[in-house]
């Protein structure tokens, strides 16, 4: 009997934190999000799906553009994460390690502080730019800094590790002798590559890809700090409704919305390829 | 299929001018870089191989199998030294441009891909047709009896079957040749001897020239047609299974080869008919080879080749006395150690196999433990050894 | 892609890191080695902000603003502390990041466990909720607990960083834990038990010795989520400023120097103990 | 549950009776508005005793009122005794709904003594019944004439497409509604809510032409010194600090249409725990020589013009470097605009109760596009 | 040490009365409850394992030899049935407080503890002193000469050497009976066979009751002092090795155990020597019982009993001509397929080993591929199977 009990026993303190601080709140927002009210007057439940209109139709151009901004973050870490973790997991030898540990280092530098200073390095006259113009290699009103690609950009940047590791993981894990198998039976290395390499290799992908696409898509710090005007992105309207305008319910709203859109993507997902085996590449 | 299916180790019929060996190696040596130290893994091999020959090498972890192979298949380049394969130098050709294929010991099947459509994987590089892709694919799985799991994919197999499917995949490109590296290192005892006859089997149906790499030597014997016995990165022995076990050219061959007693001794005497050798522990044995006198020689027998006898055999026969120290029942045979010699310090302990062909009461009454026995077997048994 | 197309030719382990110096020689384009070229310009562009941040904490500023170079000076590093409420700021980060790290390290390992060594009912729903909760967007579990906090009164401030942080980090703890649980030979417990352990002293003894990696790493990440987070942070922080948040509002002011010098007191902590993993790792394995 | 309660209004003398003197203040402004000695604070605590814990945790008006508001709300303390705001929305929401404590004038006769003439009758709160002065500061135009070669007059030169994707304007509703208010030529204490359309439309304007580089919160000086942006809209303090310590050469005007004044207030929440130490506090920093040490750093208009004749005086008592730098700060109309610039300086657009949320999203609208 | 160091088989001597046997089973049965489907693993045993016995579980995957022993070990209770140590009911009692010990196939040795700790860990649980607990774990790492890897991490052993940590392990604490699951399976044919020995040693020298699960019946064969084959959850057959191979009870056991010739056939006529069968092919074989005319017959012959002779044998001989269809050459001897009877659809094909004492080229002589020959073997050699 005792042992039957043991992994509920285990599993309760968890369980508990994550049924509280997780799943009530997201509870507690769908029933905030159906308020009418203001914080003067208080709120009152009164199911008014009002709010959702409201939300949809005055922010669906963020939403739409946060989607948007998220997605080409994601391609471009996808571009980027997958030849380095490519080569890493074949070619990394005995530094392999030693390379995945510089790919992170980065990380350790606090999330606003590494935007901050992307912000620095981007600026029109700084090292990179500045540079580049001196030596002519760019016009000199060229400007990055506060357009809609500096977001990307940054947004790539930042969540770049995100894609590395679980590409690497899956690239790590394959029997590398696949890859001559494949030459051996006649495959030229771009056919080895687009046929047995790729195609083993997607589910660390679209891993990758979900875990950068999601905090991507609802990042606003980014957008924030290297965006100009006409990029604001849905995680801003969402902070200024919560922190600063006290508009709870349409708060509510929107970010019930964004939450629907993703979930709809992960449970898709999850759906194709099993939650367990997602968070396992995940957990590499 | 444009193999030949006549007996293993003859060429093609019909050839107006002896044709050019399946595989040859010519002076291949490969030596690996990794810094500043440099490793010859091959040290100089010069080998044919014949079409339709189940060919082995064989030898110890580390003696260069793998490298050898892979060289063959293209995945290594030769230090120096040419690959041929039907005489045409592919030396500089790359894998997917060489006629042969692999099957690797992971099988490293394409874990992504059905059954099917692995072994339709090589087809299709090649731009084989459709329709006569799916009739050889279909055709092949026959071959291994997988014709039903073709839709599955391979981790939804056992270890023997995707074994079978990287054999498929393989041959139904119709290579000019097959490389297996260790192929059935994998396999639990009973698999592999399964998979041991089904390879031999389907070699023999096919035709093709088989390279066969193991370690494992019971295997090579039963399996091949010619063994190359490696060490270090050269072949120390190149003939028959029969050859190697029955005539070892080196002591390294002797002592890798099946169960092999080890006697030492001095050419004591010399008569028309051999040599008698005094043997360290005193007592005397003849061999058929004639030596001067006070040669010290290094002799081995075969366990097979002895028998076990409480009656003193007869003269023509080389012959010693021991005590039994250990006998080990294995149903079919037993195994018997005895001690020739006075004590265990100076004397050398001799293996003797003797098949259970008696009754087993009858057996054990001959060679209890510690029974006093009689070993003898014909002096064209001692095999003398090359110092 | 170029590098995507450069398939190894070499043995899987890849030992052969430069060119055989064999008696053929390769063509020159094939010497080159193309994915080295780019993961080396993929770690340029990632280290090209950090340099900034380094090389800036040694800028002898005259004015607020560390924007352009004026000379190099150590003396922030002197004065790393002179800011109070930075200095308070950091010391909150960090006081939540450890007690992240020993609460969500706990909590999560259990649930590793459970999940890693039993079958029960609720399994599938645990695996789903964490895996939302790892998925789901930081703006919206700040929004959320905000949310939460509101509606049941809750003050937001450190208590409440503190349960939003150890709620975000628990499932990556918990997965890390699990997957060491699941590679874990079950026979090994059965083995304390067959030489007189009973179920308490196989736990101390034999499973948690073995997990304790899996723990570390798992309570290493959650400290490493909790003070590098921004957004969740943000939203229930109350009259709590953390050290992210301290940046965030200094940027209007001008960021000081000794931000800079943090920042890169962190990294050279991270970069120590990331390196002593990595070499403990090595002797494990030797 | 979110509830919004209207605080009973309390009348001076019921608010003050009983509270007693704690030892200890917790007071919240913004980063770096004194110097990071905490020179003043430790002045008031050798002069009274009393400690003061200071926190530099307003950083965006907006959202710290947004936090405290749910706490004012329910009634609870809010962790803080005294706080700055600025004049704007969100103090007359706090005045409105009686979150702030009246202060007792009679306690304060430093204040009283030495507060400006400009002070004393202000709009957003008359009489300065619930609030202090902390500093002002000018809202116009800053431009680095690295890169712009003519000078800067007005605000329709914030619509130059020259100057295309080289200008900043600010991201609070206030600040740029008033520029927009009076870049068409409305006064904005009397616009109505079709003046803001207008406004609005002019900025999208400007934002749509590409004109905008960027809608700044409050980090406009690092952008405009290095050049991203060449001209934006900017606090006088800010520029004058940039010019006096990093040595460079930025010019603020205030525009022929007019500009915006902003007051930093210090205030006490009903729910304060220490509201006779924060008073004593508030009172403290009254002191002419103490205004005029905190001016000293933070460069913004002190509320106490006494300042300016100590400042000077120290200048005329100092040598070399420091002098310089006192005599430039003295003289500077940044940190003490002439009678004739504070005629044209505008308070925030005045909102009645309600308007509030109008108001806003009409500006959110151009600024989180 | 407590245990008898006596031969095998026989009990502790100077006893009063008879002692209990070490382990007893007693109508023990295992079923698995797995949602709504049960499952039965063991379908009831009956054994009794005397003290100082080698005794092995043999039987194929899935019979319930693991299941078995951790009934044994207490890490599975018995749905029915009593488990008795040295006549102790232990049936309810925790693996802990038992005093047998278990090697298991995977060793499960402790990674985080050296050698020396792993192997003191029993002890310590079971609060032995200090110096004692030092002495004996020094003993016991001499015994299985690990003495000088005592410090290192069981990560920086060798296959081999881990079995023999595990092992030591288990004995130092000088259990009842030690239970040995598959102890070899993990390690290649070498190490396999070198570690038979030594655990045959290790258990000579100490007297300790060891029950051994193997489904290898080489292993078992050689080790063993008593066997118990497993099919299906039950017991088959219980006797020594020889018994065990040469009179297999039932046709599960001759099949599963070495290989065997199953020859059908029905009884033609009683002699007084025996019974004449008329096999299946039509030829005639004779055997030593005697049965009733027309009753049909299962009899097996094993191959190392059968001659294989180009001239007629002998006729007191049983004898049947046949068709050599395939050799193989195995070093040590060779394995002859014969075809008896017309065809290979009707026919029977027997298989022959021959141990290579002649000379190669005479063995091959006798008996190359698709020649005639005879094969013959002693009627007693013909064992008939219940049927
Ligand atoms: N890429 C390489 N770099 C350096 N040395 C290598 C490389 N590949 C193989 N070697 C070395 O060359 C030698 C021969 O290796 P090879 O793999 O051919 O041996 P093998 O005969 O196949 O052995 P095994 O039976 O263990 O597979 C070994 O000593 C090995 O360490
Ligand atoms: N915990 C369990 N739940 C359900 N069925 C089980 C369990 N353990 C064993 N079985 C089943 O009981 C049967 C006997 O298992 P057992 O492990 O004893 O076999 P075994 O003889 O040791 O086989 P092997 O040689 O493969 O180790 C198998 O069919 C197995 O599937
Ligand atoms: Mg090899
Ligand atoms: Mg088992």
């Amino acid at each position: 009997m005792r042992r039957k009990l043991t992994p509920y026993l285990l599993a309760l303190p968890g369980w508990a934190w994550l049924a509280l601080f997780f799943v009530v709140p997201l509870a507690g927002m769908v029933s905030l999000s159906l308020t009418s009210g203001n914080v003067i007057t208080g709120f009152e439940q009164t199911f008014n799906v009002g709010n959702y209109v409201d939300a949809i139709s005055t922010y669906s151009e963020q939403l739409f553009r946060s989607l948007l901004y998220g997605l080409g973050a994601t391609l471009i870490c996808v571009a980027i994460g997958y030849p380095a973790a490519y080569w890493i997991a074949f070619h990394g030898g005995k530094h392999k390690s030693t390379y995945l540990l510089l790919i992170l280092l980065p990380f350790f530098v606090s999330f606003v502080l590494r935007t901050i200073s992307w912000k620095f390095t981007l600026s029109d006259n700084g090292v990179v730019l500045g540079t580049l113009k001196s030596i002519g290699l760019l016009p000199d009103d060229f400007g990055v800094l506060n357009t809609a690609p500096a977001v990307v950009l940054g947004l790539a940047y930042n969540f770049l590790p995100f894609i590395v590791l679980p590409i690497y993981a899956v690239l790590e894990r394959m029997d590398h002798r696949v890859v001559e198998a494949a030459h051996d039976l006649y495959a030229s290395k771009l056919q080895a590559f687009l046929r047995v390499v790729l195609p083993i290799s997607l589910p660390g992908v679209f891993a990758g890809g979900l875990m950068t696409f999601i905090p991507t898509t609802a990042d606003y710090v980014n957008a924030s700090v290297l965006g100009g005007p006409g990029n604001t992105m849905i995680g801003s309207i969402i902070k200024t409704q919560y922190l600063v305008n006290n508009d709870y319910p349409i708060a509510a709203a929107i970010t019930f919305v964004l939450m629907a859109v993703l979930l709809l993507g992960i449970f898709t997902y999850a759906r194709a390829l099993g939650t367990e085996r997602v968070m396992e590449v995940q957990a590499k | 299929m444009t193999a030949t299916t006549e007996a293993p180790a003859t060429t093609a019929a019909g050839m107006p001018s002896a044709p050019a060996p399946a595989i040859s190696l010519a002076g291949v040596t490969k030596t690996f870089q990794s810094g500043r130290e440099s490793f010859t893994a091959v040290g100089g091999l010069d080998l044919d191989i014949q079409a339709g020959e189940f060919f082995s090498l064989l030898g110890p972890s580390g003696c260069g199998k793998t490298t050898t192979m892979r060289m063959i298949a293209g995945f290594e380049e030769p230090t120096t030294g040419v690959v041929r394969l039907d005489g045409t130098d592919v030396t500089d050709v790359a894998p997917n441009h060489r006629d042969v294929n692999m099957v690797f010991q992971s099988y490293a099947l394409f874990p992504h891909l059905s059954v099917a459509d692995n072994v339709a994987f090589g087809l299709k590089r090649k731009r084989v047709g459709k329709a006569e892709t799916d009739r050889r694919v279909t055709e092949m799985l026959e071959l291994v009896e997988l014709g039903d799991q073709a839709k599955r994919k391979p981790s939804q197999l056992s270890g023997g079957q995707r074994q079978r499917v990287a054999l498929a995949r393989a041959l139904v490109n119709q290579p000019r040749a097959l490389l297996l590296d260790e192929p059935l290192a994998a396999l639990d005892l009973k698999l592999r001897q399964a998979m041991q006859m089904e390879l031999k089997r389907i070699q023999r149906d096919i035709g093709i020239t088989f390279i066969y790499v193991t370690h494992d030597q019971g295997e090579a014997l039963t399996m091949s047609d010619r063994i190359a016995v490696m060490n270090g990165g050269y072949v120390e022995q190149l003939g028959t299974p029969a050859e190697i076990y029955e005539r070892p050219a080196t002591r390294f061959v002797a002592e890798f080869i099946g169960t092999s007693n080890l006697l030492t001794g001095t050419a004591a005497a010399t008569t028309s008919e051999g040599t008698d050798v005094r043997l360290d522990c005193g007592q005397h044995v003849r061999i058929a080879e004639r030596l001067s006198e006070g040669t010290s020689v290094d002799i081995t027998v075969r366990p097979e080749k002895i028998q076990l006898s409480t009656e003193p055999p007869d003269a023509s026969m080389s012959r010693v006395r021991g005590t039994v120290t250990d006998t080990v029942y294995l149903g079919s045979s037993t195994h018997y150690t005895v001690l020739i010699g006075s004590d265990t310090a100076t004397g050398t302990e001799i293996v003797v196999f003797q098949q259970n062909d008696r009754d087993l009461s009858a057996a054990d009454a001959i060679a209890g433990r510690g029974s006093e026995v009689w070993l003898s077997w014909r002096p064209t048994h001692s095999y003398l050894l090359p110092s | 892609m170029t590098s995507g197309l450069d398939m190894p030719t070499s043995t899987p382990s890849g030992v052969t890191d430069g060119d055989p110096e064999g008696v053929r020689t390769t063509p020159w384009h094939r010497r080159i080695d193309w994915g080295k070229w780019f993961t080396w310009g993929v770690l340029a562009w990632l280290f090209t902000p950090i340099t900034f941040m380094i090389a800036f904490s040694f800028n002898d500023i005259q004015g607020r603003h560390n924007v352009t170079w004026e000379g190099f000076t150590l003396k922030w590093y002197g004065q790393a502390f002179d800011h109070a409420d930075l200095t308070q700021a950091l010391l909150y980060t960090l006081a939540i990041g450890v007690l992240t790290m020993v609460i969500a390290g706990t909590i999560g390992s259990l649930l590793g466990l459970a999940l890693g060594r039993h079958r029960f009912r609720g399994q599938g729903t645990t695996n789903l909720v964490m895996f939302a909760a790892i998925c789901a967007p930081e703006v919206v579990l700040g929004a959320a607990l905000l949310s939460l906090f509101l509606l049941v009164g809750i003050a937001t401030g450190f208590l409440a960083i503190l349960l939003a942080h150890v709620m975000f980090t628990i499932s990556f703890v918990a997965i890390t834990v699990r997957a060491r649980v699941i590679t874990l030979d079950p026979n090994l417990e059965e083995a304390a038990r067959d030489l007189g352990a009973g179920p308490w002293t196989t736990f101390r003894l034999v499973t948690l010795p073995m997990l304790l990696p899996a723990i570390m790493a798992g309570g290493l990440l959650a400290f490493a989520l909790s003070i590098d987070d921004y957004i969740i942070t943000s939203f229930v922080a109350g009259d709590v400023t953390t050290f992210p948040l301290w940046i965030w509002g200094a940027t209007r002011v001008g960021i000081p120097p000794q931000v800079n010098v943090m920042g890169t007191l962190i990294l050279a902590v991270g970069v120590a103990l990331a390196v002593i993993n990595v070499i403990m790792a090595k002797r494990r394995r030797s | 549950g979110v509830s919004g309660k209207q605080q009973e209004a309390v009348a001076d003398d019921d608010f003050w009776q009983g509270k007693k003197e704690t030892g200890n203040v917790r007071f919240a402004n913004w980063p770096l508005y004194i110097d990071s000695k905490r020179t003043q604070l430790k002045q008031f605590t050798k002069a009274t005793g009393i400690t003061v814990d200071y926190k530099e945790d307003v950083q965006d008006i907006a959202a710290f009122a947004g936090k405290l508001q749910p706490q004012l709300a329910n009634g609870d303390s809010t962790g803080y005794d005294m706080f700055v705001l600025t004049n704007g929305i969100e103090l007359a929401r706090f005045l409105a709904l009686g979150y702030l404590a009246p202060l007792d004038h009679e306690r304060m006769p430093n204040f009283t003594a030495n507060i400006g003439e400009a002070y004393r009758n202000n709009s957003y709160d008359p009489g300065n019944k619930h609030t202090a002065p902390y500093a002002s500061g000018i809202t116009g135009i800053a431009y680095n004439p690295k890169y712009v070669d003519r000078e800067i007059t007005s605000i329709a030169d914030l619509w130059d497409p020259k100057f295309k994707g080289k200008v900043g304007m600010m991201s609070d509703p206030q600040e740029i509604a008033n520029f927009g208010l009076l870049a068409g030529g409305v006064n904005p204490a009397e616009s109505t809510e079709q003046d803001w359309q207008a406004a609005a439309d002019k900025l999208r304007q400007q934002r749509d032409d590409g004109i905008v580089r960027s809608y700044y919160a409050q980090d406009f000086v690092q952008p405009l010194t290095n050049g991203d942006v060449w001209l934006t809209m900017a606090w006088s303090g800010d520029i004058y600090q940039q010019n006096a310590e990093a040595g460079t050469d930025l010019r603020f005007v205030v525009p022929e249409e007019g500009a915006t004044i902003w007051t930093d207030v210090m205030c006490v929440p009903t729910t304060s725990e220490a509201p006779v130490d924060a008073l004593k506090l508030i009172d403290f920093l009254y002191q002419p020589d103490i205004a005029a040490g905190l001016t000293e750093y933070i460069t913004y208009i002190p509320p106490v013009p006494k300042a300016q004749d100590i400042l000077r005086e120290q200048a005329q008592d100092a040598s070399g470097k420091a002098r310089a730098e006192l005599e430039r700060l003295v003289e500077s109309p940044l940190v003490f605009p002439s009678e004739e610039d504070y005629s044209r300086l505008h308070n925030y657009v005045a909102l009645e109760p309600g308007k509030e949320k109008a108001f806003t999203s009409v500006f959110h609208a151009v600024t989180q596009a």
